[in-house]
């Protein structure tokens, strides 16, 4: 199956200052293989696109601990009390985008877009810098669309040709992911031959994805 | 029964057979153990998932299966799974009929700041303004007042607005307002609460229904 | 089940000078049973949103010929003949969208966007009337989202709550279109008890769907 | 070998291994019978389907399993099934590796008209736009000539233009070029194909590749 490579090849075709996008609601659905081998890794100064940064020394938590995340963009990273302290102490940026309008902007990068409007953070500090315009008598707000080098990505299921299928919540932002990144690396439960996931049924069809690693492998 | 609940329970009544309904964390949540037997709601939850059930034993964890609040969750018959982008779509779209949301404030004109605390490091902010701005319906649950004992019904937020958009319906342990137009609607007094307890209790101007003004005559 | 009703109840919802999305990329995927009781019906003066007007006296055609269709929006009429002499008679006003756009364009009114900018069209006639904008060093055209009064679509299997799969290229607009209007009805091959389509596999989750008919139902 | 057939097998040389082909109505339908056997790739089309396989039997056709031009088709294994907005998306996004077009006119930049006839209502547009816009690399197969005997090489474009974009590779019954930034580079000749009816059957101005001028001063 010429897409499986291990997590250690896998890593290693990321360099340092890279923007990465890593799939996952808090730990559930992030490629937590993947992350480990980055953590082995050497690379840093790296630019984080993920709705959280994990938990204290688990997840992405374990980059932030070790001082590899410049910058970070997502929704939500009060849970984890390291990135508050990290940003505090100035070793990290960060980037705060509602959920929705994090998820609709690397839908739009994957899509080609170049930016939509948005009602959602009108007249909030969220969108003190961004462009406000109305339409149709409504409020709205700019986004642009967010992509990256690399995405990292959590599926529960590849078919060697690398259609993937999710895991119950685990999908959440993983698809997305998928389409707006430049390399995109799969880490999955189970690889099974071409054919054995129903056409109907596959989330990310195979041109998305680049290179599968199979989660715990090495 | 505890305030929390009484508050949950109070806000169920509202839910309609068919509702899509968003909990959000804290007294939202605990909506779902409220919600009448003769009417079937559908629990959307914004990380991807139409039709939550309830929490699993500790035997049945499965942990790809998460609130969005983190929290191992089972889901019914008839459910689905979708991605974020799809889920947030549903929700700004209008799809999602009622959100209960929890607050820290609420101004005179029903708007709410329920996502940062001014003086601390805003890192956060998740899905609140979404679903603020995208559900047909919002109700808001809390309890009035502030440990501290200020009213969480404010004149003016202190802190940061969560959406311009202003809620439906605000539910505490002490009354139910109702948001109109012209402000806050105060239509109903909790068991055993005074009106004058709820005027000494919210910094918020607000009108009075009819019915608690005969109804509180009546029970001075 | 309560979304169930007949061909006749569904359209009967339907009035004079309403605007209606119809599923389907020509014949393929549109709901041929509600379109045909629409042409039993007393309704005129209608705006309709599908990617063609369906073929000489069949599908769409059938109320094409029947001149009651004031404005069509889509990509692709040039198909069917009557199309194109109504037009060309001024019994029908066209406004032509490319494929990709359109499909998008229904989507963000169903994600309740405000507008997206996309690349495609620019400085072709298409985008005469188009605001143009360059973000990032590139050129894009905004388009406004498309809503309805109604959708009509066409799925293979609904279970009884309401939730949709679809038939291999017959998904094509449908799913969109379930998203964007007001009122959505969905002809279905079959109806199967809750529980019996995978949570994995739902396309359209039955939030989106107001009543279901069966294809062929009277 | 009738000269689509021809035009067709020239094409599918310039695919690769694992390539995403997008194939257009006409000669460009003709590639994937034409497709070399070393390599595998993957068919899109733009109404839903990635990994389009040959055309059914009489006794095999699906109505619901159509290409972009609404005829019947099949699916090879590995084949999945998306909506309209999605499959666009992978086009926009520059997820189709190759598509392969039929034109109308193609201009001395490499700009081509395919979609609309000056004088006649314009009433169709389909994904001509998208799939030029978005796809990594484009290739145009043609008759170098029109019926009339008109070049469809052309200095300005008198149809409406598809897009900004140029072209990558320009095939036609007659020559090969490929599309830079100072315009058309003719590159190859078709057999028995002289130099000078190349020149004479082409309106726009082009370079000639070294190896073309070296050719011909053979040939002669």
């Amino acid at each position: 199956m010429r897409k499986l490579i291990s997590c250690e090849e896998a890593v290693k075709k990321i360099k340092s200052s890279s923007r990465i996008m890593v799939g996952g609601f808090g730990l559930v659905g992030c490629p937590l293989s993947l992350v480990d081998a980055l953590a082995d890794s050497e690379v840093k100064d790296l630019e984080i696109i993920s709705n959280n940064l994990g938990e204290p020394g688990r997840g992405l938590g374990v980059l932030v601990r070790q001082k590899r995340v410049k910058k970070a963009i997502g929704s939500y990273f009060t849970s984890n009390p390291e990135v508050v302290k990290a940003f505090q102490d100035k070793e990290l940026e960060v980037e705060l985008v509602p959920q929705g309008t994090m998820s609709e902007a690397i839908r739009a990068g994957g899509a080609g877009l170049g930016g939509f409007y948005t009602p959602v953070s009108v007249g909030t500090k969220i969108a003190e810098n961004k462009e406000e315009r109305i339409l149709n008598g409504k409020k709205y707000v700019f986004q642009e669309p967010i992509k990256a080098d690399f995405a990292l990505i959590k599926a529960k299921k590849a078919d060697t040709l690398g259609n993937l299928i999710y895991n119950k919540s685990a999908r959440n932002f993983n698809p997305m992911m998928a389409t707006a990144a430049d390399v995109v690396i799969a880490e999955v439960d189970e690889i099974v031959e071409s054919g054995q996931i129903s056409s109907e049924e596959i989330v990310t069809p195979h041109l998305y994805v680049d290179f599968i690693v199979l989660s715990g492998g090495k | 029964m505890n305030v929390k609940h009484y508050i949950a329970e109070r806000a169920a009544k509202e839910l309609k057979d068919g509702d899509i309904v968003n909990l959000g964390i804290g007294i939202p949540t605990l909506v779902a153990d409220h919600i009448p037997e003769n009417i079937q709601v559908f629990l959307h939850s914004e990380n991807g998932i139409l039709g939550v059930g309830p929490s699993p034993d500790q035997d049945h964890v499965d942990k790809n299966l998460v609130n969005a609040g983190k929290l191992p969750v089972t889901v019914v018959e008839g459910s689905s799974f979708f991605d974020s982008a799809f889920s947030f779509a549903m929700i700004r779209g209008g799809h999602v009929t009622v959100s209960i949301l929890g607050v820290l404030q609420i101004d005179a004109r029903g708007r709410i700041a329920n996502w940062a605390v001014p003086g601390k490091s805003v890192l956060g902010v998740g899905g609140a303004m979404d679903l603020l701005e995208g559900s047909k319906k919002v109700i808001v649950t809390t309890m009035h007042t502030t440990d501290k004992g200020e009213s969480k019904i404010v004149k003016e937020l202190t802190y940061p607005i969560t959406s311009e958009r202003t809620v439906d319906l605000i539910i505490t342990d002490l009354a139910v307002f109702s948001v109109k137009e012209d402000g806050l609607h105060l239509i109903e007094l909790a068991p055993r609460i005074s009106l004058k307890e709820v005027q000494e209790k919210t910094d918020a101007p607000f009108h009075i229904a009819d019915s608690i003004i005969n109804g509180t005559e009546v029970t001075l």
